[in-house]
């Protein structure tokens, strides 16, 4: 079964918009509803779409493969970690808000109580939400990658004796019958 | 899986979430909805996640600030899950 | 140097988190250098915890608030006393329990290296491998119990997923399928209860719930709950049936650190009964309720374990088995807790004995279990009755897993004699016919394990073993970790229970201590 | 009673789901309960929050002088929103195995660890 020209057409021009809704999400996340979680769901879903509209190996052959993702994972997760530990080296914190009203990024000081809300305020947070943001991006698309690819590709039965292949013993698979 | 099927015959399994079930109704007696018996931790978030934190939307403030711990458990529970996957979908040959 | 010190806590997490996180792409782009790498990172994150152990033992209670700045207080006076952000509190039992997961995580590693040498997707496996080993330092930690339902669940999927690394034909996901689900409706309970304790008190923090607790409805439901979740985390025997299909599955050095991960859950079950709900209840009742969920155990999972071919499947069920003492001892303590005579007679001697089996139990566990792993290793099977004469050709692993048997089955010079000494001597002033059946169990296991060493490495020679080799020099080097503190603990007891545990023991019977280390005396 | 119908919600769907895990033979569907007993838990969570009239604890263009419901529980639930979806994955990729292995679902068929 082929999937229409519309569909991929279609598919193809809401992605990007996708995108930006989501990237708006995770930005807006200490000021408005939303946050690095919702938002990164937001963005994944763009690329279930393209997962829908385009045959899963043409997408891994067309855009990114699949550990690509995997690597943009550990990307947020590692500035995640990174900026918990500048805490410890600035504050001598683990996860102290470092940039908090202090005039740099994110550092503008707050209007109290009910206000219009500033972008570049709450210091650390933006940071953990664009963080977890990619961070959830990349490992639901991730696991949604897998989940197509595994479905065709059986796994073989070699990998099924605990010991290096080589050493089984005399062609006996050991395990139970 | 077996413990679903063999260990409870249909019967006792009923009688069995019968009974929790009627164990999860009693909370339903016990708490009231739309006044919590004590608010003082949410107050204090309510009141100074601003001057704290300087996040307008307070649960941000406490997923990110106040309990960001946990949302790097969190975020590693998810990696856990992709690195499960990867691992269990792996090839064989190198 | 002063601010990795002061914030020892916070790099006992984020070192092999951060480790695991880059993991994935060192797997990618330097992939000769990963196995270097993570036995690295496991010293790394073993001499942390070790470092907090020994720095709780000498200066005390750890108390170390995430996100605050340097020397701010755990229970601010602006909030009006209340720990609002995340603590951990570590006081004599975590350490305790920090220290046994340190030593076997560390000695794993090493036979992880070299018996997984072979396979692909290590980069993934050795990942889990590091943030399982996170998820129980977590766990026994923290101090808030949402931190501790996060923690519980970093250890139950990284276990369920470790679990599945050997496909075995699909065996292996079935296995892993069990133990995932049995954990997460236990952590859903656990979670459940966590609510139910958050609406009354509006604190999420242990020390101010156990400073406020009281008999009423809610927190028994609570109480019930966390029972079931966290003895289906141990693996004790009313749930215990998931346990025996996961270890057995699962490659032999995860099953080593997976009986840590289980322990993990029995320090969860102790630190509710103790501290949490230390003051409020009718001990006498909860303890019994304890003593018979261990003699449970004890029993069912010993003859459980007799009848059993497969080898990993025996050793499990004598894992559930094992668990029994440790409750045994901790709940023969949890009943006399209100008796100050009887608590001085026998009740401290009992739980310092239940304690001590955990670590001892990690370790001599931990030992067979990787004997019988460097045993599968070289032949490819599993059944005893396919083995047979493996002394000829594998004297170390031999003489590894004769010293964890005679440890399991309470044989003097070994370490599992000196505790189950402490439960045999305490639970007799009990409860004479607890007692007995502490013994007829210890001596069931001994009739099953000399059972099972004849019939692995006794015997002649048998032709299709003839070419088999020991173990590669690294997997002995774990096992050579476990089988010094297998021998050092069972020879000098005395040294090991007045300096690591007694303090362990002190910590769960004074609940007011911890309180007052996280409050500060207010409240 | 009927005030504290949110808690009867709760109780009743995580009798259902209970009843899912416990008496369905086929696996997708097992892992469907143990995804409703999440809801059920996460229900429970967010209800405890609620004060009577309260809005979203947001202070940007927030209407005055109205009371904020509970932010505690709505971030415990985040997380544990996210640790459902991983689990729930977790769990229907090793479904995928075991059928891709047996050829099956049922979870009766599935004995071939009990010998």
């Amino acid at each position: 079964m082929t999937i229409g020209l519309i569909v991929k057409t279609t598919g193809r021009l809401l992605v990007p918009f996708i995108f930006i809704f989501g990237f708006y999400i995770v930005a807006h996340g200490h000021l408005t509803p939303g946050g690095g979680f919702q938002g990164g769901a937001v963005i994944a879903t763009g690329v279930a779409l393209i997962l829908v509209c385009y045959h899963y190996r043409e997408c891994m052959e067309k855009f990114i493969p699949v550990s690509s993702f995997k690597l943009v994972e550990s990307a947020g997760l590692i500035l995640f970690i990174c900026t918990a530990l500048a805490g410890l080296v600035v504050a001598s914190g683990f996860l102290f808000n470092w940039l908090n009203a202090t005039g740099g990024l994110f550092g503008n000081a707050v209007a109290y109580g009910i206000n219009p809300g500033d972008l570049y305020t709450a210091g650390i947070i933006p940071v953990l939400n664009f963080a977890i943001g990619i961070e959830v991006f990349g490992a639901l698309s991730a696991v949604l990658m897998f989940m197509f690819a595994g479905l065709k590709e059986t796994t073989s039965e070699e990998d099924d004796a605990e010991l290096p292949i080589e050493n089984i013993h005399k062609g006996k698979k050991g395990g139970r019958k | 899986m077996k413990e679903a099927g063999s260990i409870f015959q249909p019967k006792v399994a009923i009688v069995l979430i019968v009974l929790v079930t009627l164990i999860f109704l009693l909370p339903a007696f016990g708490l009231t909805f739309g006044a919590p018996a004590a608010t003082m931790t949410d107050q204090y978030y309510i009141d100074n996640s601003q001057t704290e934190t300087g996040a307008n939307n307070v649960v941000t403030a406490v997923v990110f600030d106040f309990r960001g711990f946990d949302t790097l458990g969190e975020a590693t529970v998810l990696f856990i899950a992709v690195l499960g996957v990867a691992m269990i979908f792996r090839r064989n040959h190198k | 140097m002063n601010v990795l010190l002061d914030n020892l806590p916070a790099l006992l997490i984020a070192v092999p988190l951060f480790c695991a996180f880059l993991l994935p792409i060192i797997g990618r782009f330097v992939p000769k250098i990963r196995d270097a790498w993570i036995i690295c990172a496991s010293f790394a994150a073993s001499l942390v915890a070790v470092i907090t152990a020994f720095t709780v033992y000498t200066k005390g209670t750890i108390v170390y608030v995430f996100g605050a700045a340097a020397g701010s207080p755990a229970a601010p006076i602006d909030s009006g006393g209340i720990p609002f952000r995340i603590i951990f509190t570590i006081d004599g039992f975590g350490a305790f329990m920090l220290l046994s997961a340190a030593i076997v995580s560390f000695a794993v590693v090493l036979y992880l290296v070299s018996s997984q040498k072979e396979r692909t997707g290590r980069s993934e496996f050795y990942a889990l491998y590091l943030l399982l080993t996170a998820g129980i330092f977590g766990m026994v930690s923290t101090g808030d119990m949402f931190n501790f339902f996060v923690f519980l669940e970093i250890n139950s999927l990284a276990g369920a997923a470790l679990v599945s690394y050997h496909r075995r034909g699909g065996l292996a996901a079935e296995g892993a399928l069990k133990y995932l689900i049995v954990n997460t409706v236990g952590g859903l309970m656990v979670l459940f209860s966590i609510g139910l304790l958050y609406a009354q008190y509006n604190s999420l923090n242990m020390a101010v719930i156990a400073s406020q607790i009281s008999l009423s409805t809610l927190n028994i439901i609570a109480l019930v709950l966390f029972i079931a979740a966290l003895a289906m985390k141990a693996g004790s025997v009313p749930f215990h049936f998931a346990t025996p299909d996961a270890y057995s599955v699962a490659p032999s050095g995860i099953t080593a650190v997976m009986i840590v991960a289980s322990q993990a859950g029995l320090y969860g079950l102790f630190r509710v009964l103790f501290t949490l709900y230390g003051d409020a209840f009718n001990t006498v009742t909860l303890g019994w309720v304890i003593i018979v969920l261990g003699v449970l155990s004890m029993v069912i999972g010993v003859t459980m374990a007799i009848p059993q071919k497969d080898v990993k499947r025996l050793l499990a069920y004598h894992a559930v088995s094992q668990t029994g003492y440790m409750l045994l001892g901790v709940g023969v303590a949890l009943a006399v807790l209100g008796d100050p005579v009887a608590m001085t007679s026998y009740g401290q001697t009992a739980m310092e004995g239940g304690l001590f089996h955990i670590i001892n139990h990690a370790m001599y566990k931990g030992l067979l279990f990787l004997a019988v792993g460097a045993v599968i290793y070289r032949t490819g099977v599993w059944s005893l009755n396919k083995m047979g004469g493996l002394g000829h050709n594998m004297k170390w692993t031999m003489i590894f897993f004769l010293i964890g048997a005679l440890a399991i089955a309470g044989i003097p010079p070994f370490n599992g004699f000196a505790s189950k000494l402490m439960i045999y001597e305490s639970v007799f002033a009990f409860n004479p016919a607890l007692s007995i059946i502490a013994m007829v169990v210890s001596i069931l296991t001994l009739a099953s394990f000399m059972k099972v060493f004849h019939s692995m490495f006794m015997g002649p020679q048998l032709p299709e073993y003839a070419e088999v080799k020991e173990v590669p020099k690294l997997m002995i080097a774990g096992m050579v970790i476990l089988t010094i503190f297998v021998i050092g603990f069972g020879l000098f007891p005395d040294l090991v229970v007045n300096n690591l545990v007694a303090p362990a023991a002190d910590a769960l019977i004074n609940n007011s201590a911890y309180i007052t280390a996280v409050l500060g005396g207010g409240l | 009673m009927i005030a504290n119908l949110p808690f009867i919600a709760v109780a009743l769907l995580i009798g259902i789901a209970l009843a899912t895990i416990l008496l369905k033979k086929n696996m997708i569907k097992m892992v469907m309960g143990l995804a409703m007993l999440e809801g059920a838990v996460n229900l429970f969570l967010v209800t405890l929050g609620y004060r009577e009239n309260g809005i979203a604890p947001i202070f940007t263009n927030a209407p005055e002088g109205a009371d904020m419901v509970l932010p505690t529980v709505q971030a415990l639930t985040l997380t544990n929103i996210v640790i459902g979806v991983a689990t729930t994955a977790l769990m229907l990729v090793l479904v995928m195995v075991i059928y891709k292995k047996y050829g099956t679902v049922n979870a009766d068929k599935m004995r071939r660890l009990k010998e």
